[in-house]
């Protein structure tokens, strides 16, 4: 293959993959509680600064142990996440359950905002960009180009989280369980079910699913800011939705779509880096004119 | 007794979700004045044909006229302001409205106030809005006077035989010439639905043209019925005919009373 | 006998609670625009959460205010216009009062704008930022490129933006609920974007030096003075907002009590059951998109005149975000309501600068209560009555 | 009845509130007391600059004020958060105090363009610390100067040297679409056209982008001599970081917006060989004093490339401000634009139009073991 066809394609990989992550939680919140988390991007976006932030303690506790120390960091950022999740549920989306989707939509909206502040203001230095280390520096040649293997690592660890998440919900108790929630609440609840529980273990994944996300988009980058939240979950939110809000696999196809897109048109068009928001948001159109529903969503026939 | 054009006349009437046939090739006929019944077990696909002719479905195969006039897979509006009528299994009235409100919006198709009237015309748009409401009323008091009462309060609020019965006044104010019941009596005791039978014969008492089709499963109100009955099963038409002919049918027993043979 | 519930002529305890609420509420709304001491302002805002806690607590209070309006129309329309007209007069002379309740002006003005759509037929809109800023950028396009007066540019700008409200609305016909939400924001992105790219359009250094209007050779960028009284200029913006304000709350007056108003009810009620009452659904939620931006390039227009300049960054989908807040604290389907809501949103953020950097924080919060604590909003809908007037 | 009683507890609560306002701050001073204003992004992803900015506002007043100046000088600090009408409200708060004698502002052009009509119209003196748009001075409003050059200025000798210096044939552009971008793209573009070099590609990108990849593969792909960034610190440290890991090993140039330790932190050791042109006459000891200053102040921000801009527009005002009294607005004004001020910046004087006319002599600053250093 072409080399730059080939960094092309794994750029896009990797972005959509990292997309991915943010709309399965997104999709799975929806199929789940028919609920839109509209201050996903921005709780997800939390877990680079707890790595950040335990790193640094870490490093001053006992500056040799860094591999170890990167691990743990991780693992309580992705731990951290999660629970922030079931507190954004408890504290504010929760009492939306009843409410039209509009008013838990301005909800987190409102969440939103909260969130990204109290990082600005609490984090030391919050407002500044932070740079964010790379978790792999190693790069391989790969069909006649040097690839970082941070990229090969992005896509493997996406895969296997889409994997994880698949099987979780196909064949443990606790998979079972949300989807049962998802299909009829009240029949879960006879079937000794309790949702409040279910509720919050779907909120504890998908946010730290979109932990992993995050972690891996401000690796990607290079830096983590504040604010990287808004479109993080922008974009996570369209992919979901053009995807078919409830379907993973919508999920992923949707986000790969969008990164899709943008690179493409960052890489053929001549002035297409300013236009990249613009295709990006007419696809959007386009797929939901085209199908209604998303790509694989359930098409909506009502029952009379 | 038939009329030469039947007011209401379904040809091959088919649809199919996916691989699902829902309902295969329903002939039905009705002429103005008359009352059709359907029955069959759940799932027959009665709803569905409700659906097919009130234009929430476009089907698949065959072909709906009205009064001559071909009105297969017009959208549900259009439909409507031709003159058919239609209440729904769970009730759907709008909960948020007061029960005067719901009965006009049941004239939509007959009023005609659009944006620039209602803007710039405000006296003829009130005008005809007031009218609405007087004529709501009246027909309030004929289906229920007490509901006539509670017609400031919101629908949502109501017991189930008043919106049952809201829902036939919403149905009726629209003026139709066929109106579709879909299980009226569907989560009602014994009392309710003997009430609901005296308010339809009220009803076609008093409107002795419009037409009726009605889905049923309580055969106690099948029997009160007059006019023919038409049993679905799988999709299809299994028989028609008169009530006490249709209930001796072994067919009919074995469709209709094996899956329901809890209830009789 | 189309008589509504309440049809008794206006007593004087009626009148007395008209005149209190009016002047009352007038008199809030003045102290918390010229307060500076965060104290004044906490105690205004304490006092407005406890006056709304009583609400909440005992409706009789509501009820019976609610009821005076409704039988004293007259005393409140006379009295609630001599207060709004004499207003600007009473801020002594404070430009900034007045610039705070242009701008509230405005945003009362696409929040009902916007009601027509979420509050009347719960259509989720969030490109009403995007028709503020097409009415805005075509009206300030018309008086910089080709010299058109601003009195012609409202129309045509209203036009120009009703045009893309109806493409807007072209989605609607089949996607719904998180789905048309998603179109609306991926709408209001693109109009972002492109207004910011365009060269003609000025980019993102947008539009400079946009004329002031005038009108009988007084021009607005001037102070008005009456009767040796002397206002600030923002008062002519104050005037030509109020009545814009005037004119979509008769629009939706009208509308709300028309057969369109309850087919928008009927169609957010219950869609399906909508369409067999013979409500064409689809023309209807195109005609709220249309409404929705024709009222909203109106805004757009006057505030291009007003500050004279505007850039892509006043059209964001925060700015969207911002209307839709409005219209669901203050309450859907409630003139009032939303009217209340628009003010209280675009003063709260002004006047929480004293708490400077937990200013975003503090809104955030706001919101996330008013939310969770009356979620039918500040002004609730209220049932119509017929043939009262 | 209710209501009516309600409105007596309202009317005794109000009567409380005014008079916890109006309690007096008695504070005995000879001196009179005068206000200048600040505006600038303090919330936000913009918020480094204006925060740094607003130090070296609070800088200037606070050295004044120990320093036997004729008044006794408050700083008053709005926030524009990057959005014209959040400016547009803080302009008017401002212009409607009258302890208000003038003020500086904006970090943002199009917030600036929104509120210098405000500053005109109600006769308030105003210095621009931070916005570059050639559009703020081009109108030639008399309230409006700016200490700042502009994009031109200092795009013109980078370009010049990119040829000459440099060595560069082939460059590639890459800046984000805001005001501060694309004015930059667009002067840079055509002033290294215009000194003999190509300019292959320009690649305006939306604010927030945060991965380039995709423009830099196929900057790679294009074989340039270098790559001018003409955009912010965020933005210019990621872009580097990525540059460096696509094995793209041009050099990137570009004015002094991300001339900033920030920046190098964000790339990291891909930051070596960075280059950007800075204004020579700004090297100078008062300007070491203000560094020394500021941190011995010890605010909670680091300074941005901003803080002197900002501590000279505020000294600028209390200097004229000392010479002509606070009444006339006017005569301010153009005590402003007549000034010949030596400060932080070296001698400052302003064109007819209100736009400072330090000579921009260029050198340039290169990355070099993780330091900002001057090239030789």
């Amino acid at each position: 293959m072409d080399a730059l066809v080939l960094q092309y394609v794994m750029n896009w990989l990797v972005l959509g993959c990292i997309y991915a992550l943010v709309a399965l939680g997104f999709s799975l919140l929806f199929g789940v509680l028919n609920v839109i988390h509209f201050s996903h991007g921005d709780v997800v976006i939390v877990a680079p600064f707890v790595v950040l932030a335990v790193l640094q303690g870490l490093v001053a506790a006992m500056p040799a142990a860094t591999a170890g120390a990167l691990a743990l960091a991780l693992a309580a950022a992705i731990l951290a996440v999660g629970i922030l999740g079931v507190i954004a549920d408890w504290l504010v989306i929760r009492r939306f359950r009843r409410a039209p989707a509009m008013m838990a939509l301005v909800a987190t909206v409102a969440l939103g905002t909260v969130v990204r502040e109290l990082i600005r203001m609490f984090y030391p230095q919050g407002s500044n960009p932070k740079p964010f280390p790379r978790l792999i520096e190693a790069q391989v040649a790969l069909g006649g180009v040097t690839v970082p293997v941070f990229s090969l690592l992005a896509i493997a660890v996406s895969v296997a989280m889409m994997g994880l998440l698949f099987a979780m919900m196909r064949f443990t108790p606790l998979g079972l369980r949300i989807r049962a929630v998802a299909e009829d609440r009240a029949t879960a609840r006879l079937m000794a079910i309790r949702p409040g529980r279910i509720f919050a273990a779907t909120f504890f994944v998908a946010s730290a699913v979109g932990a992993i996300g995050a972690i891996l988009f401000a690796s990607y980058a290079g830096a983590v800011r504040f604010d990287f939240g808004i479109q993080l979950g922008l974009i996570g939110f369209s992919g979901a939705v053009i995807g078919g809000l409830g379907s993973m696999l919508g999920a992923i196809l949707g986000s790969l779509l969008i990164a899709g897109i943008d690179v493409l048109v960052q890489a053929t068009m001549a002035e297409g880096a300013s236009y990249r928001l613009v295709f990006a948001f007419l696809l959007v159109i386009l797929v939901l004119v085209l199908k209604p529903s998303g790509l694989l969503g359930r098409p909506a026939i009502e029952k009379v | 007794m038939a009329a030469p054009s039947p007011l209401l006349e379904t040809r091959g009437l088919t649809m199919r979700f996916g691989g699902l046939v829902a309902v295969r090739g329903i002939d039905l006929a009705l002429g103005s004045g008359e009352v059709l019944a359907v029955i069959g077990p759940n799932g027959a696909g009665k709803s569905t044909l409700f659906n097919l002719v009130s234009g929430l479905y476009r089907p698949s195969a065959g072909t709906v006229h009205l009064a001559g006039e071909d009105i297969t897979g017009l959208p549900a509006h259009r439909i409507a302001a031709r003159g058919i009528a239609r209440t729904f299994q769970t009730s759907r009235l709008f909960g948020d409205l007061t029960v005067i409100d719901n009965v006009i919006i049941g004239m939509h198709a007959r009023t005609r106030t659009g944006v620039l009237d209602a803007l710039f015309r405000p006296r003829r748009a009130r005008a005809e809005l007031a009218a609405a409401a007087e004529r709501a009323e009246a027909l309030l008091g004929l289906v229920s006077p007490d509901l006539l009462a509670r017609r400031h309060t919101l629908a949502g609020t109501l017991p189930q035989a008043d919106r049952r019965r809201l829902e036939l006044a919403r149905a009726l104010a629209s003026g139709p010439r066929l109106i579709m019941l879909d299980e009226p009596s569907s989560g009602m005791d014994d009392r309710d639905t003997d009430a609901l039978v005296e308010d339809i014969a009220m009803t076609m008492a008093e409107r002795p043209g419009l037409s009726y089709i009605i889905i049923e499963h309580d055969m106690r109100l099948v029997a009160a019925l007059p006019g023919q009955v038409v049993v679905i099963d799988y999709g299809e038409k299994i028989a028609e005919g008169p009530f006490a002919e249709i209930r001796r049918l072994p067919r009919v027993q074995e469709a209709y009373l094996g899956h329901k043979a809890t209830h009789a | 006998m189309a008589a509504a519930a309440p049809a008794r002529a206006a007593t004087l305890a009626d009148r007395a609670i008209v005149a209190a609420g009016e002047a009352g509420g007038a008199l809030i709304l003045g102290l918390f625009l010229l307060a500076e001491d965060w104290r004044l302002i906490t105690a205004v805002l304490v006092l407005c959460g406890a006056g709304f806690a009583l609400l909440e607590l005992r409706p009789a209070i509501e009820e019976r205010i609610v009821a005076a309006f409704r039988r004293a129309p007259a005393t409140a329309l006379v009295l609630g216009a001599a207060i709004v007209l004499a207003y600007p007069f009473g801020m002594q002379g404070n430009s900034y009062a007045l610039h705070l309740l242009v701008i509230a002006l405005l945003y009362a003005v696409l929040a009902l704008a916007l009601n027509f759509q979420l509050g009347s037929a719960n259509i989720p809109n969030f490109a009403t930022g995007a028709s503020y800023g097409i009415g805005a950028y075509a009206s300030a396009l018309l008086a910089l490129e080709f010299g058109v007066s601003f009195w012609l540019t409202l129309p045509v700008a209203a036009a120009v933006a009703t045009v893309f409200g109806f493409l807007l609305g072209f989605p609607s016909m089949r996607t719904r609920d998180t789905y048309l939400a998603l179109v609306t924001i991926a709408f209001g992105i693109v109009v972002h974007q492109l207004l910011n790219n365009f060269d003609w359009t000025g980019g993102p250094n947008g539009l400079v030096g946009i004329p002031a209007p005038s009108i009988l050779g007084h021009s607005f960028a001037r102070p008005i003075v009456i009767l040796g009284q002397r206002v600030p200029a923002q008062a002519n913006f104050y005037y030509l907002a109020l009545a814009l304000v005037a004119l979509a709350i008769l629009a939706a007056r009208r509308l709300h009590n028309s057969r369109v108003g309850l087919a928008w009810n009927a169609l957010r009620g219950d869609e399906l059951a909508a369409r067999c009452q013979g409500i064409d659904v689809v023309w209807y939620k195109m005609l709220a998109f249309a409404v929705d931006a024709f009222l909203a390039a109106f805004a757009g227009s006057v505030y291009a005149a007003y500050v004279s300049y505007i850039s892509p960054d006043n059209f964001t989908f925060l700015v969207s975000v911002t209307i839709m807040t409005m219209v669901i604290v203050g309450g859907m389907d409630n003139s009032f309501g939303v009217i209340v809501g628009a003010f209280l949103l675009t003063l709260l953020p002004e006047k929480l600068r004293i708490f400077s950097d937990y200013r975003l924080l503090f809104v955030g919060v706001v919101v996330i209560l008013f939310l969770v604590l009356r979620p039918q909003g500040l002004f609730p809908q209220r049932p119509r009555s017929y043939g009262a007037s | 009845m209710s209501g009516i009683l309600t409105r007596r507890r309202l009317v005794a609560a109000m009567a409380l509130g005014a008079a916890v306002a109006l309690a007096p701050v008695a504070v005995a001073q000879d001196k009179p007391k005068i206000k200048l204003g600040f505006i600038g992004p303090l919330s936000g992803g913009n918020a480094p600059q204006g925060l740094g900015a607003r130090n070296g506002f609070l800088l200037a007043i606070e050295q004044a004020n120990a320093g036997g100046y004729p008044y006794t000088v408050e700083g008053v600090v709005y926030d524009d958060a990057s959005d014209p009408q959040t400016g547009v409200g803080a302009a008017t708060k401002l212009v409607n105090d009258p302890d208000v004698v003038a003020s500086i502002g904006h970090w943002n052009s199009s917030v600036a363009l929104a509120t210098i009509p405000v500053f005109d119209r109600f006769q308030m003196p105003v210095i621009i610390w931070g916005a570059i748009s050639p559009k703020i001075t081009e109108q030639n409003l008399p309230m409006v100067t700016r200490v700042t050059p502009t994009l031109v200025t200092e795009n013109k000798p980078l370009a010049a040297w990119a040829v000459s210096g440099l060595g560069a044939k082939k460059i590639a552009i890459v800046a984000d679409t805001s005001d501060y971008g694309t004015a930059n793209a667009a002067a840079f573009g055509q002033f290294f056209a215009e000194a003999g070099g190509t300019v292959v590609s320009t690649d305006l990108l939306p604010v927030g982008t945060t991965d380039f990849r995709a423009v830099l593969t196929r900057i790679a792909g294009a074989g340039v001599d270098a790559i001018y960034f003409g955009g912010v610190i965020t933005e210019a440290g990621l872009l580097r970081k990525q540059e460096g890991e696509l094995g793209l090993t041009v050099p990137m140039i570009g004015i002094s917006g991300f001339y900033d330790p920030e920046f190098i932190a964000l790339a990291g050791p891909a930051a070596e060989g960075t280059m950007v042109s800075y204004p020579a006459a700004q090297s100078n000891p008062r300007l070491d004093k203000l560094d020394a200053d500021y941190t011995a102040r010890g605010f909670a921000e680091p300074s941005s490339p901003y803080t002197k801009y900002a501590y000279e527009a505020a000294n600028i005002l209390m200097a004229v401000i000392r010479d002509k009294g606070i009444e006339d607005k006017a005569a301010l004004a153009a005590a402003i634009r007549a000034i010949s001020y030596d400060g932080v910046l070296g001698t400052t004087t302003f064109d007819d139009h209100g736009q400072t006319q330090i000579p921009v002599e260029v050198i340039i600053k290169i990355v070099r073991n993780g330091e900002w250093v001057t090239r030789e």
